[in-house]
């Protein structure tokens, strides 16, 4: 008893001093004790080894794919719009859709890498050079759609602030004029990002190269990095700021692509709710992209230690809560609708759900709202073939979001006299099918010359990176 | 391992940026002077088909523009005189001149012999009328867009002299596209009219200035006097030329 | 010909480098670098350096971008050639705001790639480092601590020592060849 | 050539327009015309008018092919030799002139810039029409550039070539075949066969020729004077009997399917600015002043449109219900003709269900006595129009509303009685002059059979046509703008010059020529029509009369009838009660093509029918009953779209037709009538259709015309048995099961209780005056104008407030520049007095350079009318997906309301579309680089994109793009050269004119400038102008549409004006903004329509069907 006592009073301090807490043991980011020399040869040797032949395969249909948006283009110009399907009163069709499309797919790349960055999602540094990479080619099918349907796309240099003998400027009121700063910062700030990301890379692949066209390719795209921790540490900094930088700019540039429904007045467009509804719509389309593209390379290149069943898991996760938030705005509309008793508001929201486009709606509703809604359920989370399935879901349903959004309300909008019926033609459809074709070239050539995993950051995340070593059991 | 890159490789970034400005810089540059209306426009000197010397007509023996332009004041349009115009004159002086056969072949047409009588066999198309000949075929120099509508009368009955637009045709023996007349230089004008309004009798006198009847001497000075008289005439007359698109595109 | 750069030493971990690093600061040489194959925590405090400068150049170009945006937006709708546009003011710091913002982030972008390329020297391609026989594996798994032959401090002996003493493998001058 | 173009005279400057003697028209001088005249105006490179140049042979100097490099092609000026006095380059000049039609002659005063009439007016010296024109006469314009018109004279050729003949036709000298008709007559065996005229110079001359041994028949396509002639044999007068309505003193009419406002009458001009005259409500209690109209009709027709009470009735029981009231009006006037009265409820019985009807209209018609009015369809016989003679009698209205009147023009041999002569070989050459007979007697005439019988054949037709194809020359005819002639209204009061405003395109002859030339006349037409003027009228002068373009003179003789009881008594025949069973079929002239003459005019073709709302087809018209019928009978005709859950719920009507992705599917049918003659053709359900009424239009359908014609609707001529009776009983319809794709610009047809058009019963009106501000969301929601909402129209219009906005808005005194708008331009338009014709759609066409799309287009939504006019049904109860038979017709023309706080400029991302200073939403076609948000963003959806190059290429090959043909040039010198001719890849819409807008206040401003000059003798800054001398007086600048309206249902003006007509109107309290809640500012804003409908009448309700429908939507808990 007394000597228990007299143990507690003359406790000595030093020791409290040395307790540290418990460290808490979460899923390792990269399984299987890799060291560090093997990440740098798996991402490497994707880039160094023999071109796949299936590599040549995809890349040559992806080219032909491509092609058609190039005759469809062609054709467009040389003839006029007319040959889209466009018409009074539906004056925007399939292109305006694409490209919100596009745009929406184009924001998880800058999500996983700025905002998950910002919350200290260690999680995200396998995955967010890949959906980088798509982000910036995404952005640049999206630039098609909006440059292309203008009619008389030779004048399309009115749109930007440049002087002339005409003296008349650009209107600085207009949506679609603030579409051109929102989205031409946004390409270009995401392929800043996406390239700074990657020089350090590059230069390991410069110092491994044994040809000399690697050499100097590699040798004038990294700049003349040398992992130099004074580099690291201005990099670091301009990463922090560049992700800092972006997560504003992803959430104001599908906030302002919305705006151009919002600020018109048409009944069904004339919505607050937009921006938060599209942004949502945006992330959650990405997240769809980043499953359907990486889902495949895991299995082709064998990355399953890098891109972990957690990575998965977490994805499945953000896709579901978008999903619900979406599902929620849908909800949200209606509500309003039938709240603010405006009789013109109310029809379009009846009929966008039970008008002449009702299968779109449903289309749209089921894919959206309920798919997602399996990703509760872990054992579908685990069942990556399923989880691709719905991913593809995702996409598409997405696409007919933005086709109920810009079609039905003007299809039936204010007077009943100018009501009409809108259809594409087979130039939209292969014009837009095209896009696939011209995303995936890129794409491949990106999985096949760049570094489509950061390095250095996955080495950060690595328990070799901790100079303490306290992980280094 | 080595270096990939020599040593003087380290300078050429900065250089590159450097020439690479420059070049840009020279691109707008020569966009701005070579590929605009001042320089594509301002200049153009078509020969005629007749060397009719303005400087001669409207300068030394001072014809009225109106004299041949007829309609400048009464339609949108300033019209090229017709070869009964010149003729008048013509008939007369430089009567059998090599240089006018083009407007008397224009005049006479059917009248071959010229005598102002139509005989039988002259009736070539048998409507009985002496048809005139083939046109004079002028080469057009000042054209304003088709969806540009430029109307003469307003502008000339309201104070705007010839010489605004067209130069000084009266010193011209061989007339040339004289001002840019873009938008921009229409623009300039309609928002700063007191520079250019003068009294109706001078409009067609292209010589005039503000200065011809006082006594200033330096420019500046005359342009502030033009301007004291320019602005109590738009304040007088009411002026006020539209900024607006539907002034001049219908 | 050739004349030395300096003495290199690699090491295997990020502890190991970490402590030396400590070490050579301590030893008070100034002209040193580290090279890692990613940036290791707490490596600028070992090394003595403090926070990074990019953050300047970034505000820099903030401010130049919303002021740019809200300049031409005010000449061209305002000043230039006002126009009545469904009867909205000329001009009004509401209607254009996402120029003005998307110009800010545009030319922030810019002030901190180009910030970070301008304190880091970049781009480089020829540097003496890259004469070091195994350069190339600081960008995979190895570190390695250099320290300039134009440090005050140095002496090739004495630091050839202290590179050993810190554990450092393969302690080596590197020489920069000259034409 | 034309010929005097020597005597010049000095303008007497009181007339505005000038005959064409006054100035001269040569190939130089429009050669020159067509090079210097700098507007064009186009925005491509080769201008239409350089082709036109191609086209008219003349010389023009393009080198280089039009490349715009850093020097633009050299461009010549070609002067002309000798200018023509009389004429400024750039001015236009306006001729009056006249339009033949079948019912008389059209005065019109034509604007022609530097020798190519380009726009037709109407000429206000002629009282009745009052200036306004009708479509035809807007369109007819284009005519004259057809490409496909007969370009001069031919003559056929056959080759036959292994067994298979093929016929050519070989260009020769119109006075070769002239010269050859000359010496055929020498045989005295010639025979004219050719449609009725108002020419007085032709009359001269028909009865010259007559007189030597010619034989001259009359034929019209559509039939619509032959009655006049039998109930002139009835009434025992030698000259056809003509009723002249006079509906200004009008106060009720009851319509007996007579379309008298719409195309199927004469005089419909002057009708419908009478008749509407009477329906004009300035103050809330002149309401109860408007006339009102009774209409029975069997067809759907604006008229019926217009009609207070209207009841559904076949056309073959129009007699029997006119005796039925005719009963109930001689009950009260004349108590003891017993006879008479069960005369007329004998025939009467077979209408008997609409006696309740019957009774209480009579009652009103008898009430107004001496100011009302039956009128009766010219398709109906001549029966009937005696006992409405009658009936009229007995309402004292002869010479009050109506007067009978015996017209100058003795009726002719008809084509049966040429047709027999022909078979007694009494003619060896057959001239068909005009018209087109072989088509319209298609149904009961064997032409292959006729023409083997005569030996000679000349065709003198506008174009190469079905009754060409019988001939072996044809002669082609000048338009009548091209042609000299002396010609009388239908009225018969008046006579007008026809004169040439272009010499004759191509080497064509009038009529006058042809007949001239056949009395070896040597004279000039126009000689010939000087003299016949100095002969028959001798106190004015012929170049004033030109000047003038109408004189008074009547023709007529008041009718004369002594014991018309007997008359009557001996032509009542006892009915046969056996139409009642049958369903039949009504053959109407059609909208677009009239009786077929039209058919190639492509402004006619896309300018959508006024009811049924189609383009480029006609359609066989049935009621919903029948639809339903024919649905049952024959289950998967697909005629009857499927109910869907919004039609159930009642939240929008059905569609009454199968809409396949926007398409109207139609399903063809084949109809039969006695004699076995049948038709093919698409159905298409019309409510307010007689149950048992079909109608089929005559003049579509043609096989060979044209190639904007040519695959435009279908014949129904084949139906005719002969020529005057157009009421057939049908014998049988069943579909073929095939379908055709009609182009309807309006999908939907009802207003789906929108507070769009604004109605309320003149009862109403005249208790609660605002009722058309209490309608709509803005009349329940904050004030637009904030807290200036009760501020002045003036005040609002210049200073556009904006409530309580805490910025600084521009208004339109435009303080930032010196320049500020001294007018502040606005329309108002009283949908009272809508009639629907559609006239100002054409008009604006015409003056605008709107391209035609064609059909395929049209039915892709891209029809370019800058005005168009929207058509609503509304119903008394609808029950879910029912197509109502009993619908109002409500009517709305809609163009750019120039909004001042405009949704779709401050979307557009160039400035392309902004407001000028003086409130004209303006759109800079040069500046536009097409996003099409505006459009999407315009409430109205009344802009219209350029999704081709509409005016450069063939429409049938627009998406060959560059490698399809180009436009034909010839339509191009019809183009208007004070508007831009749009390029693809624009937006554009209704500019108020801005055209005549800026001619007016630069004409005013010289005009100004020249008089202070004269007046003061000053000419610098001591010359005084004041702001007042500046603006444009009132009613000086007339948009096209404001110009052409019949009933001057639209008004134009300056809004800052307080006393200008525009301001007056919209100080009604009728007026009202559409949409008024989306604070859009409308400038034009609209005027509530009232309708008068009889309290009595079973069909009464107590407010039109479509404010009830938006009442229920409007208040739910109140229904």
């Amino acid at each position: 008893m007394s000597t228990v006592k007299t143990a507690s009073d003359q406790a000595d301090p030093a020791i409290l001093g040395k307790i540290k807490p418990a460290p808490w043991i979460d899923k390792p980011l990269v399984e299987n004790k890799r060291n560090l020399h093997w990440v740098t040869e798996k991402i490497c040797g994707i880039v160094e080894r023999k071109t796949p032949v299936w590599w040549w395969w995809c890349f040559i249909l992806a080219l032909c794919i491509a092609s058609f948006t190039g005759m469809g283009l062609v054709y467009l110009v040389s003839t006029g719009v007319g040959v889209w399907g466009n018409s009074n009163p539906v004056n925007w069709g399939w292109a305006i859709v694409n490209f919100v499309f596009w745009i929406g797919i184009g924001h998880a790349g800058t999500l996983i890498s700025a905002v998950l960055c910002l919350l200290k999602q260690k999680w995200r540094t396998s995955i967010n050079r890949a959906s980088e990479a798509m982000t910036v080619f995404a952005v640049l099918c999206a630039g098609i759609f909006p440059l292309f349907h203008v009619g008389r796309v030779w004048f399309a240099w009115w749109l930007f602030p440049i002087p002339n003998s005409n003296a008349i400027w650009p209107q600085f009121r207009s949506p679609l004029e603030w579409d051109v700063f929102a989205v031409s910062t946004y390409a270009t700030v995401s392929i800043l990002f996406w390239y700074m990301g990657m020089i350090p890379d590059l230069a390991v692949i410069r110092d491994r190269a044994k040809e000399t066209w690697r050499k100097y390719f590699y040798g004038v795209l990294s700049m003349g990095w040398r992992n130099a921790n004074n580099h690291w540490r201005n990099f670091e900094m301009a990463y922090l700021l560049l992700a800092g930088l972006s997560t504003p700019l992803v959430l104001s540039v599908h906030t302002i692509v919305s705006f151009d429904f919002a600020v018109a007045n048409l009944p069904g467009w004339h919505t607050t709710i937009f921006p938060p509804y599209f942004v949502a719509g945006a992330i959650f389309s990405g997240f769809g992209m980043v499953l359907t593209l990486l889902l495949p390379l895991r299995s082709l290149f064998g990355l399953h230690d890098l891109i972990t069943q957690g990575h998965i898991d977490n994805i499945c996760k953000i896709t579901l809560a978008t999903g619900t938030m979406v599902g929620y705005a849908y909800s949200m509309e209606f509500f309003i609708a039938w709240y603010g008793a405006n009789s013109y508001e109310s029809f379009a929201f009846i009929n966008r759900a039970f008008g002449n486009y009702w299968w779109a709606y449903w289309i749209m509703v089921s894919c959206n709202v309920i798919s997602p809604q399996l990703f509760w359920f872990k054992k579908i989370r685990d069942n990556t073939p399923l989880v691709w399935i719905i991913s593809i879901f995702v996409n598409i349903g997405m696409w007919f979001e933005r086709f109920v959004i810009a079609n039905t309300t003007l299809s039936r909008d204010f007077l009943p006299s100018s009501w009409g019926y809108y259809s594409p033609t087979i130039v939209d459809i292969f014009t837009f099918a095209g896009t696939f074709g011209f995303f995936s070239v890129l794409f491949l050539l990106f999985i096949r010359f760049l570094p489509l995993m950061p390095m250095a950051e996955v080495k950060m995340v690595m328990p070799q990176a901790d100079p303490h070593g306290s992980k280094n059991h | 391992m080595k270096n990939i890159f020599p040593r003087w490789i380290n300078t050429v970034p900065i250089k590159l940026i450097l020439s690479f400005g420059l070049l840009g810089g020279g691109i707008v540059a020569g966009i701005t002077y070579y590929a605009t209306p001042k320089y594509t426009r301002v200049g153009y000197q078509p020969t005629q088909p007749v060397p009719y010397d303005h400087s001669f007509h409207a300068g030394q023996l001072g014809l009225d523009c109106r004299y041949c332009h007829h309609g400048v004041e009464k339609s949108s349009h300033s019209n090229i005189p017709s070869a009964n115009v010149c003729m008048s004159c013509h008939k007369n002086v430089k009567a059998n001149s090599p240089l006018l056969e083009v407007v008397r072949q224009s005049y006479y047409g059917e009248d071959k012999d010229r005598d102002g009588q139509l005989s039988e066999n002259e009736d070539l198309n048998g409507d009985g009328v002496i048809t005139a000949g083939p046109s004079v075929p002028w080469v057009r120099i000042h054209k304003a867009p088709d969806y540009v509508y430029f109307n003469h009368a307003i502008h000339v009955n309201r104070g705007i002299s010839c010489v605004e637009c067209h130069g000084r045709i009266d010193q011209m023996e061989v007339v040339h596209h004289a001002k840019h007349l873009s938008m921009s230089f229409c623009l300039e004008c309609h928002r700063n009219p007191e520079k250019a309004l003068r009294p109706n009798s001078e409009v067609t006198n292209l010589a005039w200035t503000i200065a011809s009847g006082s006594h200033s001497v330096s420019q500046s000075e005359v342009d502030l006097e033009q301007i004291h008289a320019g602005l109590e005439i738009k304040e007088n007359w009411g002026i006020n030329p539209p900024l607006s698109c539907t002034g001049c595109h219908r | 010909m050739d004349i030395k750069y300096g003495i290199s030493a690699t090491f295997n971990s990020a502890k190991d480098i970490y402590e030396a690093a400590g070490e050579v600061r301590k030893a008070g040489y100034t002209n040193w670098e580290c090279f890692t194959p990613m940036p290791i925590h707490g490596l600028d405090a070992q090394m003595g350096l403090g926070r990074s400068k990019v953050p300047c150049f970034t505000l820099a170009g903030g401010i130049t971008g919303f002021f740019t945006g809200m300049l031409i937006v005010w000449y061209m709708n305002e000043f230039d050639y006002p126009l009545i546009v469904g009867g909205k003011p000329y001009f009004s710091p509401i209607y254009p705001f996402p120029v003005f913002y998307e110009l800010t982030i545009l030319f922030a972008a810019f002030g901190t790639l180009f910030g970070m390329f301008f304190l880091n020297r970049l781009p480089r391609h020829n540097h003496p480092v890259f004469e070091h026989p195994n350069f190339g594996r600081t960008g995979d798994d190895k570190f390695m601590v250099v320290i300039e032959v134009d440090d005050p401090k140095f002496d090739e002996q004495e630091t050839t020592e202290l590179l050993r003493g810190l554990g450092g493998k393969s302690v080596s001058v590197i020489r920069e060849p000259i034409e | 050539m034309i010929q005097e173009n020597k005597d010049t005279t000095a303008d007497s400057g009181k007339m505005y327009w000038k005959s064409l003697n006054d100035y001269s028209e040569s190939p130089q001088f429009r050669t020159w015309v067509e090079n210097e005249f700098p507007n064009g105006a186009s925005l491509f490179e080769d201008t239409q008018r350089r082709s036109f140049m191609k086209l008219m042979a003349a010389s023009f100097g393009l080198a280089g092919l039009g490349f715009s490099g850093c020097r633009r092609p050299e461009h010549e000026i070609l002067p002309y030799g000798k200018s023509p006095e009389e004429l400024i380059p750039g001015v236009p000049n306006y001729y009056a002139t006249a339009m033949p039609t079948s019912a008389g002659y059209l005065p019109l005063i034509v604007e022609s810039h530097e020798g190519r009439p380009t726009k037709i007016e109407g000429n206000p010296s002629y009282v009745p029409f009052g200036g306004s024109t009708d479509i035809y006469a807007q369109a007819s314009v284009l005519n004259l550039y057809d490409p496909d018109r007969a370009q001069g004279s031919f003559q056929k050729e056959q080759k036959t070539l292994a067994g298979k003949t093929s016929t050519r036709w070989k260009k020769i000298q119109s006075d070769l075949i002239l010269s050859k008709l000359v010496d055929w007559s020498g045989s005295g065996k010639v025979a004219i066969l050719a449609d009725s005229s108002y020419s007085l110079a032709r009359q001269e001359l028909v009865s010259e020729l007559k007189s030597k041994g010619v034989i001259w028949a009359e034929f019209d396509s559509v039939d619509s004077i032959s009655f006049e002639s039998e109930l002139a044999a009835k009434l025992d007068s030698k000259k056809p009997v003509r009723a002249i309505p006079k509906l200004k003193n009008a106060s009720r009419v009851l319509s007996l399917d007579c379309d008298f406002m719409g195309n199927r009458e004469p005089y419909s001009l002057a009708n419908s600015r009478n008749f509407m005259s009477g329906r004009k409500v300035n103050k809330p209690k002149d309401a109860l002043k408007m006339n009102r109209l009774y209409s029975v009709e069997a067809d759907m027709t604006i008229t019926g449109g217009v009609a207070d009470h209207r009841l559904r009735l076949e056309s073959s029981r129009m007699k029997s219900f006119l005796c039925l009231l005719g009963a109930e009006i001689l009950k009260t006037k004349t108590k003891n003709d017993t006879a008479l009265i069960d005369k007329f409820s004998d025939i009467g019985k077979d209408t008997s269900e609409h006696l309740n009807w019957a009774r209480i209209c009579a009652k009103d018609l008898l009430y107004t006595n001496g100011k009302s009015l039956i009128l009766a369809g010219n398709h109906l016989d001549a029966e009937t129009h005696l006992i409405v003679y009658f009936l009229n009698g007995l309402l004292g209205s002869l010479d009050k509303t109506v007067s009978y009147v015996t017209q100058p023009f003795s009726s002719n041999t008809g084509i049966q009685d040429l047709v027999s002569s022909i078979n007694d070989g009494k003619v060896d050459t057959l001239v068909m002059l005009g018209g087109n007979p072989v088509h319209a007697t298609s149904g009961f005439l064997d032409w292959e059979d006729i023409s083997q019988k005569v030996e000679n054949t000349i065709r003198i037709g506008f174009s190469i046509d079905e009754s060409s194809q019988f001939c072996d020359y044809h002669l082609g005819c000048s338009h009548y703008l091209e042609s000299w002639d002396l010609g009388l209204t239908w009225d018969c009061t008046s006579i007008i010059p026809i004169q040439p405003l272009i010499a004759p395109l191509f080497d064509t002859k009038s009529d006058i020529e042809c007949l001239l030339s056949l009395l070896s006349d040597s004279r000039s037409s126009h000689d010939y029509v000087q003299s016949l003027f100095d002969k028959c009228e001798a106190s004015i002068i012929f170049k004033d009369f030109l000047r003038l373009g109408v004189l008074k003179k009547d023709y007529t003789n008041k009718l004369k009838v002594d014991d018309l009881k007997s008359i009557l008594h001996e032509n009542l025949k006892p009915s046969v009660l056996e139409a009642n069973s049958k369903s039949e079929v009504l053959l109407v002239p059609d909208f677009h093509a009239l009786d077929g003459s039209f058919i190639n005019n492509g402004w006619m073709q896309e300018c959508p029918h006024p009811i049924t709302k189609l383009t480029w087809d006609n359609a066989l018209l049935i009621s919903p009953k029948m639809a339903k019928e024919l649905e049952s009978k024959f289950p998967d005709i697909g005629l009857l779209p499927k109910p869907t859950l919004l039609n159930q719920t009642g939240e929008i009507a059905p569609d009454n037709a199968v809409f396949d992705n926007g398409y109207q599917k139609s399903p063809v049918v084949e109809l039969s009538v006695a004699g076995g003659k049948k038709i093919a053709a698409p159905l298409y359900v019309q409510p307010g259709l007689a149950d048992k009424t079909v109608v089929a239009s005559l003049g579509m359908g043609r096989k060979n015309t044209g190639r904007v014609g040519c695959e435009a609707g279908f014949d129904s001529y084949p139906l005719l048995s002969n020529q005057d009776t157009r009421v057939l009983p049908v014998l049988e319809i069943k579909p073929t099961g095939s379908y055709k794709i009609l182009a309807n610009t309006q999908e939907h047809w009802s207003m789906e209780g929108r507070a769009i058009i604004r109605e309320a019963n003149a009862e109403k009106y005249s208790k609660n005056q605002d009722f058309a501000t209490q309608m709509g969301a803005e009349s329940h929601s904050p004030p637009i104008w904030g807290r200036d909402q009760d501020t002045d129209l003036a005040f609002k219009s210049t200073t556009t407030p904006r409530g309580n906005s805490s910025y600084e808005h521009p208004d339109h005194t435009y303080e930032k520049s010196e320049t500020h708008g001294i007018h502040q331009w606005g329309m108002a338009i009283d949908l009272n007095q809508c009639t629907g014709c559609s006239a100002c759609v054409v008009a604006c066409q015409s003056e605008n350079n709107i391209p035609i799309v064609g059909k395929d287009q049209v039915l892709r939504g891209r029809e370019m009318h800058w005005m168009r006019l929207d058509r609503y049904y509304s119903s008394a109860e609808r029950n879910g997906d029912e197509i109502p038979s009993d619908v109002q017709v409500s009517f709305q023309g809609v163009s750019c309301m120039h909004c001042e706080t405009a949704p779709c400029e401050s979307v557009c991302p160039v400035n392309a579309t902004v407001h000028d200073e003086e409130g004209l939403n303006a759109m800079a076609y040069n500046r536009c680089v097409g996003t099409r948000y505006c459009a999407n963003n315009c409430p109205y959806k009344v802009r219209r994109f350029n999704f081709f190059d509409w005016n450069k290429r063939d429409i049938n090959q627009l998406y060959q793009g560059p490698l399809g043909d180009k436009n034909d040039s010839l339509p191009a010198m019809g183009k208007n050269p004070d508007v831009t001719v749009r390029m693809r890849g624009v937006m554009e819409k209704c500019t108020y004119c801005v055209q005549r807008i800026q001619e007016a206040k630069i004409r005013v401003k010289v005009k100004a400038q020249r008089t202070a000059n004269l007046a003061t003798g000053n000419d610098g800054a001591d010359l005084k102008l004041n702001t007042q001398d500046l603006k444009v007086p009132d009613g000086t600048i007339r948009p096209a549409c404001q110009q052409v309206c019949p009933s001057d249902g639209v008004a134009f003006g300056d809004l800052s004006d307080p006393n200008s007509r525009v301001s007056q109107l919209k100080s009604d309290p009728r007026d009202y903004a559409v949409l008024g809640y989306l604070n859009t500012r409308p400038r034009t804003s609209y005027l509530a329509k009232v309708r008068n409908p009889n309290p009595a009448m079973p069909d009464f309700s107590d407010s039109p069907h479509s404010y009830r429908e938006y009442h229920d939507k409007a208040y739910p808990s109140h229904h």
